[in-house]
C-alpha cells in the first residue's frame, strides 16, 4: 500500500505540470486586457506602461509561466489586479465555503445515492426501483439554477424553513447543499445500482449463493462492497465538480466560494485570480482522484498489487 | 534435408520475446521473457505440433512466426527471408503466403462483417478486385472448401455456431492460397464432436493443398493424433522435439505431460504423477532448468546450469538427466 | 443589527478606497464623510465643511471645516487632512475631479483654501461626489494598496469591521460620531448598532430575501418586483428621483449611420413611452434627452427632444433611399438594413435591448443583438470600428457627463458615438472651460446638449427612478429622504423598530 | 443493422417507448417549428405582456407579449440544434483524437490523454465559461464551448474502445492477412468503437441542453430575440414570482426532454448490451 | 435408497424448456459423471440441484429431486439455504472467478465454516488451515492470508474445494472443475476429488465434457444431449458397449493413443440450440441410424445390458457392436 501510495503520488507530478500549463495558457488566450479594465476612465500611456510592467504582462509567455510556477511553488499566486489582494488570501477566504458546500453535497450525494442505489438493486425491477430511480433522475436532468430557485421558493419563501441566500448561518447551507447534492444523488445511485447489478452477475456471487449465504448477507457484505469501488472513483472525480461546478448555485444563493470568485474574476479579467482559482480546482481534482484511487486501493487488493 | 524443396519453410533462429509490464507511470518496470531462445525448423508439408501448459509461450511463438510480434532477440526466416528485414509493404505481401487460424472463433470475425466480407477481406487488402459475380463465386468456393454451405455468405457471425465460425476462419486463411498455416489452438473452444470435424477438415485440406501446419495445442492426445512432429515447450523454451508421435520421450516434463493426459479408456486407469512445486514466474526466471522446481530427477546442476537443446538424430531434448 | 443589501451593478465593487476606486457601493457613504452633500433639489449642504466661499474670478475657494471631527482611528480631521488629501488624486482615475485645483493652502487649523488653475463651476458638485469621501491619512498611507480592502478608515457614522469582496461588509456604529449634516435630524451617533451590507447578484434572490426578512433594506429594487413589493404590507417602497439614463449610442462613423437621416430614423423608432409603461410599469420616466430631468441642462428646446415618431422615422428612411424589402427589412442597393446592437449582460439591459430591437424592426431596421460582459464590451469599443448601435446606461448627476461621452478626445470609449465634429468641440470647450458662473455653465451645457441631440448621436430611452425598499417590521426611516441617493444622512435617522 | 434492431427493441421497451415518443415530439417541434408555432417567435406585443395561459396563448406570454408556446417550439430548434450539432462535432473530433491516441499508443497517447484528463477533470460549465470569456458570448461560442467541454469524454471513451478492440482476434486476423493501418482503423476499429461513443454522445446531448440552459442563465447563450430554452428561462427568472409560467414551461421542456434522452439512452444501452463498454478505465 | 435421486426432471427458463425429463441417481462413495456437449444442460442441472434456479429466472416444470429423503422441488428457500454449502456443496467451473477478489481466500473458507458449523473466528481459521493441509496446500498459513489474484489457478481451485468441504457436505457437485486448468493441474484436482470420495464417503456429481476425465474418474456416467438424457450406466459398460449412437460417436471423437491418421471424423452437423430443438429424438438429424420414428417420437428410456444402463433410443445399438 505504501509503495502504491508513493507511486500514485509521483504520478501527480506530470499531471500537475500539464494541468498548470493548460491553466496558464487558457488564461492568456482571454482577450480584454486587464490593464484596460483598470484604466476605465481616461489615463495616460505612461500609467498604462507602468501597470503593465508592474504585473509583468509585457514579458514573453514562457517567462511569465516560469515565474508564475516558481511563485506558485512558494505559495504565492500573486496579487489580484482589480481586487488588490493576494490571490492566496482571496482563495483561502472562499475555500472554506466551497469545501463546506462541496463536502456536504458530496456526503449527501454519496450517502443518499448509495442507499437508494443499493435499495433499488435489492428490490430490483419492483415499483420502488422504477419509480425512485426515475424520480431521482430528475435531480440530474433539471438545470440546477432552476432547481435552486424552486428550492428557495418552496423551502425559504413558502415554508420559511431556511434563509433565502447567503452564508451567514449553518442553515443557509441546507438548500444549496440539497440543490448541488441532488444531481449527485442520481449519478451515485445509478452508478451504485449498475455496479451492483454487474457484480451480482459475477461467478463469485453465484458461489456465495451456493455457499448458503442469504441474499441480504450477499448484497450487503459482498456486492455492495464491490459496487463501492466505482462509486469511490466517481466521488473522487466529483470533488472538482462540486467545488467548481457549484458556480451557478453560488450565484443563485449569493454565496461566496471559488466558483463565484472565478466568475467575477472572469468578468473583470483578473488574471491572477482566474489562474489561482483554476489551479485550485485542478489541485482539488487531482487530490480528489488521488483520494479516490487510494480508497480504491485500500478496498481492492488487486489495485494495490497493480493487477488492475 | 538436401533437397531444396525440403528446406524448412519457416525457421526460428534463437528467437526470444520479452514483454515488459509496468504499473502506471512510475511503477516498477518488469520484463518477462515469454519465448526464450527457441531455435526450430518447420519442415515443409508437415504438421509440427507445439504443446505446453498455459502461458508457456505457445501463442507468442505463433505470433512471432507470422511476425505479428517482433522478436526481441533472434530471427524468424520465412522461405529463407528474415521477416524483420522486410519493409512494411513487402511484409504485407509476404503475409499472403502465411496465414493463421485463431483459438477463439467467436471473436475472430468482425461482428459487422458478413461472412462474405470476412472471407473476401484478404482479397480486398491485397488489392485483388472482383466483379460482384466473381466475388460471390469465389466466396462460395472458399466456404465450400471449408465445408460450409455457401448460402451462409449472407449471414453475420452472430448467426453462426462456433464450429461454423472456425470454418469461416479457415476459409479466410485459405483465401490467398498460403503455404504455411499457423493454427493456434484452433479447436480449444469447440465441443469434441465439432473439434473432430475441424481436425478432419484440416487433415483433408493439408493433403489436398499440400499445406504446412504449425499446430499449437494444449491437448496432447490431439497433437499426437494430428501431428508429425511434436515440440514441447516449458516456460518459453522448447524442451523437447519429438521427431514422430511415437518417439520415446526423454524429458521428464514431457513424461509428466503424457501421464497427466486422461485416456478415454476406463480399463486403463492409472495413478497421476503428482507434480509438486510451483511453476516459476516468467518474471523471475531461475538460472538453471526452468522445470527443476517440479522435477523429481532434479540435481544441483539442474538448478545452476541451464540445459541446452541437444539434438540426437532428429530428436532434440534439453535436459541434464534425460530419460531413456 | 440590520441587514442591507446591494444588488446588480453594485455587486463586486473591489474596494472602499474612494480615491482610487472606480466602483464604490452604497455602504461607502457610511464610512466616509464628504465636505459637502447635495440635496434632492441639487442644493449643497455642508457636511465636513461648515461654509465655503469663492472669489469672484473663481480662482480661489475657501472652506471652513467642522471642529472636533475625528477619524475612526482617533486621528483628528483638520485642514492638514485636506492638504494631504487633494494631491492623493494625482495619477488616479478620479484625478479629473480635482484637476482644476492647483494648490491647497492651509489657512488655519480649520480653514483651507484651494488655489485654482482655472475656474471650475463644477467644483462643489465634484466635492459632493461619493468619490470625495475623505480617508484617514495615517491609515491610508500605512495600508497603501490595501486601504479600503483590509480596512477602511474615515470619519463616517460607521466603522468598517470586515469586508469580503462580492459578499458582505459588516459596519459597526461609530459612537464618537456627532457631526451629521443638516440633512439629517439625528446628528449622531447613528441609531442602528451594526449594519451588514450584503451583495446579492441575482435580483430575484435579493427580492425574496427582502420579502422573507433575510434582508431589511434593499438599496435598489428591480422594477419587476415593484407591484409585488407594493402589495406587501410590511414593506415600504420609496422612490427618489433617478440619477440614471438608459440610451442608445449611434456610431456616426459607420455605415449606414454616417447618414444623419438614418440616425434620426433609428432614434425616432425607439418608443420610450411603451418601454416605460410596459417594461417598467410606469415607474421612472421616459427619457427624451441625454440628461436626468432634475438637471437644469435637461430643460431643452422641445423641438430637439427625441421622442417616438414612427412615421417620421419611416419617412426619413424612405428619403435616405432605404425601401421596404419583402421581409419587412429595408433595402438599398441590394444591401439589407441590418445593424449590430450591442448590450451588456444583466436582465434589465437585455430586456430594454430586446424591446428596442423589436421597435427598430417595426420601421424596417434589423438589429442583431450581442450581449457582452462589461469589461469585454469596453475592449470592443476601443477598437472603434465595429460597433453600430448599443444599449447603455450611465448614472451621473451633472451635465459634464456630455463631455465624457461625446468629446472628440475620447473616441471609441467612452465616446461610443464617435462624434467628433468641430461645432461640437467648440461647444464642448465653451461648456467645460469657459463658464465662470453656474448659470453661464448651465447655458453653455444646454447649448452643447441641444447640439448633440440635433446630431442624433444617440437615442434616449429611459430614465429609471431610484427605488429602494425596506421592511417596516424591522426598520423605521424618515418619511422624506434628503439627498440624491439613499446615503448616510438618511441612515443616521434610521432606527430598528423592535 | 444490428444497431437498427437494437433501436427498434429500445423503442419497444417499456422505458424506451414513452421516452422515444417525447423525443420524437421534441425533434418534430425543432424541425417543423415554423409550421407548428402559432405566432412568430419574435413578434412583440407590449400591450399584451405577461399574460397568463389562455386560449389565445396556450402557455401565456412573456414580458414582451410574445407567445410562450411559439418561443418554446422555436426554442426546441435552437436548444436541440446547438446541443446536437456541438455534440456531433465533439463526437467526431473526439473519435479521431481517441482513435489516434488508442491506436498509436506511446507518447502521442500519453500527451493527448494527459491533456484530455486535465480538461475532463474540470466541470464542463467552467470550461464553457472560460471559453466564452475568450470567444465572446453567443450561440456559436456556446456551441464551441460545448464541443470542447465534452471532447475529452469522447476522446477517452474512443480510446478505451480502440484499445480494447485492438486486442480482439479479428483485428489481429486482419493484420495477419496483410492489412495496413488505415484499413485496420477504418474497417475494424472505428466502426466497432462507434456504437458506444454514439450512445454516449446521445446521452451527452441531454447534458449539453442543460449546459446551454445554464449558459443562457448567465446570458451567454443564444442572443435575443432567438429563443433557446436556456435563454427563455434566463429572462423568466425575473418573473419567477409574478409570472411563474414564463420560467416553468421552458424548465419543464428541458427536464422532460433530458429525462427522455436519459431513459431512451438507457433503453438503448440495454438493447445494445453495451453498458460495460461505456464504462471507462 | 440413493442419496440423490433425480426423476424426470424438467426445467424451463422463461418460456424456453431447457431440460426435459432428466433422470439419474447417486450414492455415497460414488462418482457420477454427467457428460454432454456445450449447452446440453449440465450446468443447469447443477443449478437446479443447488436450488439456485430462481437466480436466473428458471423453474422446475416437472419431475422430482430427492436428496437424502428430502424433496428438493418443494423445499422452501430458508430450508434450502441451510442445505446449501452444508450438505450440498458446489465447485464451479472457473476457479479464477469464483472467489471474491477483494477478500483473502482464508476469510472465504472461514466464512463457510462459520456459517454452517457456527464456529468462532479462531476455530473457523483453524479448521480452514486443517482443510488446506488435507488438500495438500503448501504453506497454508501464508496462503490463508492471500488474495485470489495472488494465487495460481490450480491453487484457487483447491481453495474452492476447501470452501466446499468446509460445511462437511454429503454431496459435492463439481461443474467442470478442471476446464480452466492445465493438464498437469487437472490431473491433480481430479485425483484430489476422487480421494475425497474414497476417504470421506462423499457423493460426487462430476460434470464434464471430457470423456477422458469420465473414463478415469467416474463409477457411473450419465450422458446428456440437448437437454435430454441419452444414456446412463456404469462407466465400463458405456465405454465398452455404448448403446446410444450419440454416446458411441462421442467416444469416437476423442483421438486415442495410436489412432490412425484420418480416422477421426467427428459427428456431422451441429449441436442444436435450445430454441430450435428438433422434434422426436433430438439427435436424429446427426444420427447415422435414424429411422422415421426417430423424427417424430420422443424415445423412452429402456434398461439395457447387465450393468443396468438406461438408454433413450428407438434403435439402441446391439451389444458387441464396437
Ligand atoms: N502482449 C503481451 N503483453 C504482455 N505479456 C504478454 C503479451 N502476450 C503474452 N504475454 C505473456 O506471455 C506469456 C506467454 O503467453 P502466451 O499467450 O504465448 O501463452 P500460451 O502458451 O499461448 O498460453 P495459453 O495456453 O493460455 O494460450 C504469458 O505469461 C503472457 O501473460
Ligand atoms: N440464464 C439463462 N437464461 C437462458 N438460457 C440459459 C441460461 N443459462 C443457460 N441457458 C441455456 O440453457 C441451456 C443449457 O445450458 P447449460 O449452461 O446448462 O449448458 P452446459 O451443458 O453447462 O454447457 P457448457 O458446457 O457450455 O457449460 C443452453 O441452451 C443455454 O443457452
Ligand atoms: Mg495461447
Ligand atoms: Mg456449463
Amino acid at each position: 500500500m505504501f509503495g502504491y501510495f508513493i507511486r500514485r503520488l509521483l504520478l501527480l507530478i506530470p499531471v500537475f505540470l500539464v494541468m498548470s500549463a493548460v491553466v496558464f495558457a487558457i488564461v492568456h488566450l482571454v482577450p480584454g486586457d486587464p490593464i484596460d479594465n483598470m484604466l476605465q476612465i481616461g489615463s495616460s500611456p505612461e500609467r498604462r506602461a507602468e501597470l503593465t510592467a508592474k504585473f509583468g504582462l509585457d514579458r514573453p509567455l514562457v517567462v511569465q509561466y516560469g515565474v508564475w510556477l516558481d511563485r506558485v511553488f512558494h505559495g504565492d499566486l500573486g496579487d489580484a489586479i482589480i481586487l488588490k489582494q493576494p490571490v492566496v488570501s482571496l482563495i483561502l477566504a472562499n475555500l472554506p465555503h466551497s469545501l463546506a458546500l462541496g463536502g456536504l453535497a458530496l456526503a449527501f450525494s454519496a450517502s443518499v445515492g448509495i442507499a437508494i442505489g443499493a435499495l433499488a438493486t435489492f428490490f430490483r425491477d419492483s415499483w420502488f426501483d422504477r419509480s425512485v430511480m426515475t424520480i431521482i433522475l430528475m435531480g440530474a436532468t433539471v438545470p440546477n439554477f432552476w432547481l435552486g430557485l424552486l428550492m428557495i421558493l418552496v423551502f425559504a419563501v413558502e415554508l420559511g424553513w431556511f434563509p433565502v441566500s447567503g452564508a451567514r448561518s449553518a442553515d443557509a447551507l441546507v438548500l444549496p447543499v440539497l440543490t448541488v447534492g441532488l444531481g449527485g444523488v442520481a449519478l451515485i445511485a445509478r452508478v451504485t445500482r449498475a455496479a451492483m447489478l454487474e457484480t451480482a452477475r459475477q461467478d463469485f456471487v453465484f458461489m456465495l449463493h451456493a455457499k448458503g449465504l442469504s441474499k441480504r448477507q450477499i448484497y450487503l457484505g459482498h456486492v455492495l462492497r464491490h459496487a463501492l469501488l466505482p462509486v469511490v472513483t466517481i466521488l473522487g472525480l466529483k470533488i472538482g465538480w462540486v467545488v467548481g461546478g457549484a458556480v451557478t448555485i453560488e450565484y443563485v444563493f449569493a454565496r461566496p466560494g471559488l466558483g463565484s470568485l472565478l466568475i467575477s474574476a472572469l468578468n473583470q479579467r483578473d488574471y491572477p485570480i482566474i489562474q489561482g482559482c483554476l489551479l485550485m480546482l485542478g489541485i482539488a481534482v487531482m487530490l480528489g482522484t488521488l483520494v479516490g484511487d487510494l480508497a480504491q486501493a485500500a478496498m481492492d487488493p488487486r489495485i494495490r498489487d497493480g493487477m488492475r | 534435408m538436401s533437397d531444396p524443396m525440403s528446406a524448412p519453410i519457416l525457421r526460428f533462429d534463437g528467437v526470444s520475446r520479452d514483454f515488459s509490464a509496468q504499473n502506471g507511470f512510475f511503477g516498477r518496470k518488469r520484463t518477462m521473457r515469454a519465448v526464450d531462445g527457441v531455435t526450430l525448423d518447420i519442415p515443409r508439408g508437415k504438421v509440427t505440433g507445439v504443446v505446453g501448459e498455459s502461458g508457456c509461450g505457445k501463442s507468442t511463438l505463433a505470433r512471432l512466426a507470422l511476425h505479428l510480434l517482433k522478436p526481441s532477440i533472434g530471427h524468424v526466416y520465412f522461405e529463407g527471408n528474415d521477416l524483420a528485414g522486410l519493409k512494411p509493404a513487402a511484409l504485407r505481401r509476404q503475409r499472403r503466403h502465411m496465414q493463421m487460424v485463431f483459438q477463439d472463433p467467436y471473436s475472430s470475425i468482425n461482428p459487422r462483417f458478413s461472412i462474405r466480407d470476412a472471407v473476401m477481406e484478404p482479397f480486398q487488402v491485397h488489392g485483388i478486385r472482383h466483379t460482384p459475380a466473381e466475388g460471390k463465386e469465389r466466396a462460395a468456393r472458399l466456404l465450400e472448401m471449408a465445408g460450409l454451405d455457401p448460402q451462409l455468405a449472407e449471414h453475420y457471425p452472430h448467426q453462426l455456431s462456433g464450429g461454423q465460425k472456425q470454418r469461416v476462419g479457415i476459409a479466410r486463411a485459405l483465401a490467398l492460397e498460403p503455404n504455411l498455416i499457423v493454427l493456434d489452438e484452433p479447436t480449444a473452444s469447440l465441443d469434441v464432436s465439432i473439434q473432430a470435424q475441424i481436425i478432419a477438415l484440416l487433415a483433408d485440406l493439408k493433403s489436398r493443398l499440400g499445406l504446412t501446419y504449425l499446430f499449437i495445442s494444449h491437448d496432447l492426445g490431439l497433437v499426437r493424433y494430428f501431428c508429425d512432429r511434436i515440440v514441447v515447450m516449458y516456460l518459453g523454451a522448447a524442451v523437447e522435439i519429438l521427431p514422430s508421435t511415437d518417439a520415446p520421450h526423454r524429458h521428464p516434463y514431457t513424461r509428466t505431460l503424457m501421464e497427466s493426459a486422461f485416456l478415454p479408456d476406463p480399463e486403463r486407469r492409472r495413478a497421476v504423477t503428482r507434480l509438486t512445486g510451483e511453476i516459476p514466474s516468467a518474471f523471475e526466471r531461475p538460472p538453471g532448468c526452468a522445470f527443476a522446481t517440479r522435477c523429481s530427477f532434479a540435481s544441483g546442476r539442474c538448478y545452476a546450469e541451464k540445459p541446452v537443446l541437444l539434438t540426437t538424430g532428429r530428436h532434440a531434448v534439453a535436459c541434464h538427466h534425460p530419460l531413456d | 443589527e440590520a441587514t442591507f443589501a446591494v444588488t446588480a451593478r453594485e455587486v463586486g465593487a473591489p474596494s472602499y478606497n474612494p480615491i482610487t476606486g472606480t466602483r464604490l457601493n452604497s455602504a461607502n457613504s457610511l464610512i466616509f464623510d464628504r465636505l459637502l452633500l447635495q440635496d434632492t433639489d441639487q442644493s449643497f449642504h455642508g457636511a465636513l465643511a461648515t461654509s465655503w466661499e469663492q472669489t469672484p474670478d473663481g480662482m480661489q475657494w475657501t472652506f471652513k471645516l467642522k471642529p472636533g471631527v475625528t477619524f475612526h482611528d482617533g486621528e483628528p480631521f483638520n485642514a492638514k487632512t485636506i492638504e494631504w488629501w487633494i494631491p492623493k488624486f494625482a495619477g488616479t482615475e478620479n484625478a479629473y475631479m480635482v484637476a482644476n485645483i492647483d494648490k491647497v493652502e492651509v489657512v488655519d487649523d480649520l480653514t483651507v483654501r484651494f488655489l485654482m488653475k482655472a475656474p471650475d463651476p463644477n467644483l462643489l458638485f465634484n466635492l459632493a461626489s461619493s468619490f470625495m469621501g475623505i480617508p484617514a491619512p495615517k491609515a491610508y498611507d500605512e495600508l497603501g494598496d490595501k486601504f479600503g480592502v483590509t480596512a477602511a478608515v474615515g470619519t463616517g457614522p460607521y466603522k468598517m469591521q470586515s469586508f469580503t469582496v462580492g459578499q458582505s461588509t459588516v459596519l459597526v456604529r461609530n459612537d464618537a460620531y456627532t457631526w451629521g449634516s443638516d440633512l439629517s435630524v439625528n446628528r449622531g451617533p447613528a441609531k442602528i448598532k451594526t449594519i451588514t451590507v450584503r451583495e446579492i447578484a441575482e435580483d430575484s434572490t435579493a427580492f425574496l430575501e427582502l420579502q422573507t426578512g433575510g434582508v431589511d433594506l434593499l438599496y435598489t429594487v428591480p422594477t419587476d418586483f415593484l407591484p409585488r413589493l407594493k402589495a406587501e404590507k410590511s414593506i415600504k417602497v420609496m422612490m427618489i428621483p433617478g440619477t440614471e439614463i438608459v440610451y442608445m449610442p449611434i456610431n456616426v462613423t459607420v455605415e449606414p449611420f454616417t447618414d444623419i437621416k438614418v440616425r434620426a430614423a433609428a432614434a425616432y423608432a425607439v418608443n420610450q413611452k411603451a418601454i416605460w409603461q410596459t417594461l417598467y410599469g410606469g415607474v421612472g420616466a421616459p427619457a427624451n434627452s441625454f440628461l436626468i430631468s432634475s438637471l437644469q441642462e435637461s430643460r431643452i428646446d422641445p423641438k430637439v427632444a427625441i421622442a417616438y415618431d414612427p412615421d417620421r422615422s419611416k419617412k426619413l428612411l424612405d428619403e435616405a433611399g432605404w425601401t421596404v424589402g419583402p421581409d419587412g427589412v429595408r433595402v438599398k442597393n441590394g444591401q439589407k438594413l441590418q445593424v449590430k446592437l450591442w448590450t451588456s449582460n444583466g436582465t434589465e439591459f437585455k430586456r430594454i435591448t430586446e424591446a428596442v430591437q423589436a421597435q427598430l424592426k417595426d420601421v424596417g431596421i434589423q438589429a442583431d443583438i450581442t450581449v457582452f460582459d462589461p469589461s469585454s464590451i469596453n475592449a470592443q469599443y476601443k477598437k472603434k470600428t465595429e460597433h453600430q448601435l448599443a444599449v447603455r446606461s450611465y448614472s451621473w448627476t451633472n451635465a459634464d457627463i456630455i463631455d465624457w461621452f461625446f468629446s472628440g478626445k475620447r473616441l471609441g470609449y467612452p465616446n461610443v458615438s464617435m462624434l467628433n465634429d468641430p461645432k461640437a468641440e467648440e461647444l464642448n470647450d465653451l461648456a467645460m472651460t469657459k463658464a465662470r458662473t453656474w448659470d453661464e455653465r448651465v447655458a453653455n451645457f444646454k447649448a452643447y446638449h441641444e447640439y448633440i441631440l440635433s446630431q442624433y448621436a444617440f437615442a434616449p430611452i429611459y430614465e429609471p427612478a431610484n427605488i429602494f425598499a425596506y421592511s417596516t417590521r424591522k426598520l423605521k426611516l424618515p418619511e422624506v429622504v434628503r439627498g440624491t441617493r439613499l446615503t448616510s444622512q438618511t441612515i443616521l435617522d434610521a432606527e430598528v423598530t423592535k | 443493422m444490428a444497431a437498427l434492431t437494437a433501436l427498434r427493441s429500445a423503442i419497444a421497451s417499456p422505458r424506451g417507448a414513452p421516452s422515444a415518443a417525447i423525443l420524437a415530439l421534441a425533434v418534430t417541434a425543432a424541425i417543423a417549428a415554423p409550421w407548428l408555432a402559432p405566432y412568430p417567435y419574435a413578434a412583440q406585443n407590449l400591450a399584451g405582456a405577461v399574460m397568463e395561459p389562455s386560449a389565445a396563448h396556450l402557455l401565456g406570454t412573456d414580458e414582451f407579449g410574445r407567445d410562450l408556446l411559439s418561443r418554446i417550439i422555436y426554442g426546441a430548434r435552437v436548444s436541440l440544434g446547438v446541443a446536437v450539432t456541438s455534440i456531433s462535432l465533439s463526437v467526431m473530433i473526439g473519435l479521431v483524437l481517441g482513435a489516434v491516441a488508442g491506436y498509436l499508443g506511446g507518447w502521442v497517447d500519453r500527451v493527448l490523454m494527459a491533456v484530455a484528463d486535465v480538461t475532463w477533470s474540470f466541470p464542463e460549465i467552467l470550461i464553457a465559461l472560460v471559453l466564452i470569456a475568450i470567444l465572446g458570448p453567443g450561440l456559436s461560442s456556446a456551441g464551441i464551448a460545448i464541443t470542447i467541454g465534452y471532447l475529452a469524454q469522447f476522446a477517452r471513451l474512443t480510446r478505451s474502445q480502440i484499445i480494447a478492440l485492438k486486442r480482439e482476434t479479428y483485428v489481429e486476423a486482419a493484420v495477419s492477412i496483410g492489412s495496413g493501418h488505415m484499413h485496420v482503423l477504418a474497417r475494424h476499429l472505428i466502426p466497432n468503437a462507434l456504437t458506444p461513443v454514439i450512445v454516449a454522445g446521445m446521452l451527452a446531448v441531454g447534458d449539453a441542453i442543460i449546459l446551454e440552459a445554464t449558459l443562457g442563465f448567465f446570458g451567454l447563450g443564444a442572443q435575443p430575440p432567438l429563443p433557446s430554452w436556456g435563454a427563455l428561462m434566463s429572462s423568466g427568472v425575473a418573473q419567477i414570482y409574478l409570472a411563474p409560467w414564463v420560467i416553468l414551461f421552458p424548465g419543464l421542456a428541458i427536464a422532460v426532454t433530458v429525462i427522455a434522452i436519459n431513459l431512451f439512452g438507457d433503453a438503448l444501452i440495454d438493447a445494445l448490451a453495451i453498458r460495460n463498454r461505456l464504462k471507462e478505465r | 435408497m440413493s442419496l440423490l435421486a433425480v426423476d424426470d426432471l424438467s426445467v424451463s427458463i422463461g418460456m424456453v424448456p431447457l431440460l426435459d425429463r432428466v433422470s439419474f441417481s447417486l450414492d455415497r462413495g460414488e462418482v457420477l459423471g454427467l457428460v454432454g456437449e456445450s449447452g446440453s444442460g449440465k450446468s443447469l442441472t447443477a443449478m437446479t440441484l443447488m436450488g439456485l434456479l430462481p437466480l436466473i429466472g428458471g423453474r422446475i416444470t416437472a419431475g422430482r429431486v430427492r436428496f437424502d429423503g428430502i424433496d428438493l422441488t418443494t423445499l422452501p428457500e430458508p430450508a434450502y439455504r441451510d442445505l446449501r454449502g452444508q450438505r450440498i456443496a458446489l465447485i464451479s467451473q472457473n476457479p479464477m472467478t469464483s472467489l471474491d477478489p477483494i477478500l483473502t481466500v482464508g476469510a472465504q473458507i472461514d466464512q463457510a465454516s462459520r456459517l454452517h458449523a457456527g464456529l468462532s473466528a479462531a476455530a473457523a481459521r483453524a479448521r480452514s488451515l486443517d482443510l488446506m493441509h488435507q488438500l495438500r496446500i503448501p504453506e497454508a498459513v501464508a496462503i490463508h492470508g492471500q488474495y485470489p489474484h495472488q494465487l495460481s489457478g490450480g491453487m484457487k481451485q483447491r481453495i474452492v474445494i476447501a470452501m466446499a468441504l468446509a460445511g462437511d457436505p454429503d454431496l459435492i457437485i463439481a461443474d467442470e472443475p478442471t476446464t480452466a486448468l492445465d493438464v498437469t493441474i487437472q490431473a491433480q484436482i481430479i485425483q484430489i476429488l476422487c480421494d475425497l470420495v474414497a476417504e470421506r464417503g462423499l457423493a460426487l456429481l462430476l460434470i464434464t465434457h471430457d470423456m477422458g476425465v469420465v473414463a478415469q474418474a467416474c463409477h457411473r456416467v450419465s450422458v446428456l444431449y440437448a437437454g435430454r438424457g441419452a444414456e446412463t450406466g456404469p462407466v465400463h459398460d458405456i465405454f465398452a458397449r455404448p448403446r446410444h449412437p450419440y454416446t458411441k460417436a462421442l467416444i469416437g471423437c476423442i483421438p486415442r493413443e495410436g489412432q490412425a491418421p484420418g480416422t477421426l471424423v467427428g459427428i456431422p452437423g451441429m449441436v442444436p440450440t435450445a430454441f430450435a430443438y428438433p422434434k422426436g429424438c433430438r439427435y436424429h438429424p446427426r444420427c447415422t441410424a435414424a429411422a422415421p420414428d426417430c423424427r417424430t417420437e420422443v424415445p423412452a428410456g429402456s434398461i439395457q445390458g447387465v450393468g443396468g444402463s438406461i438408454v433413450f433410443c428407438h434403435h439402441p445399438l446391439e451389444v458387441g457392436h464396437v
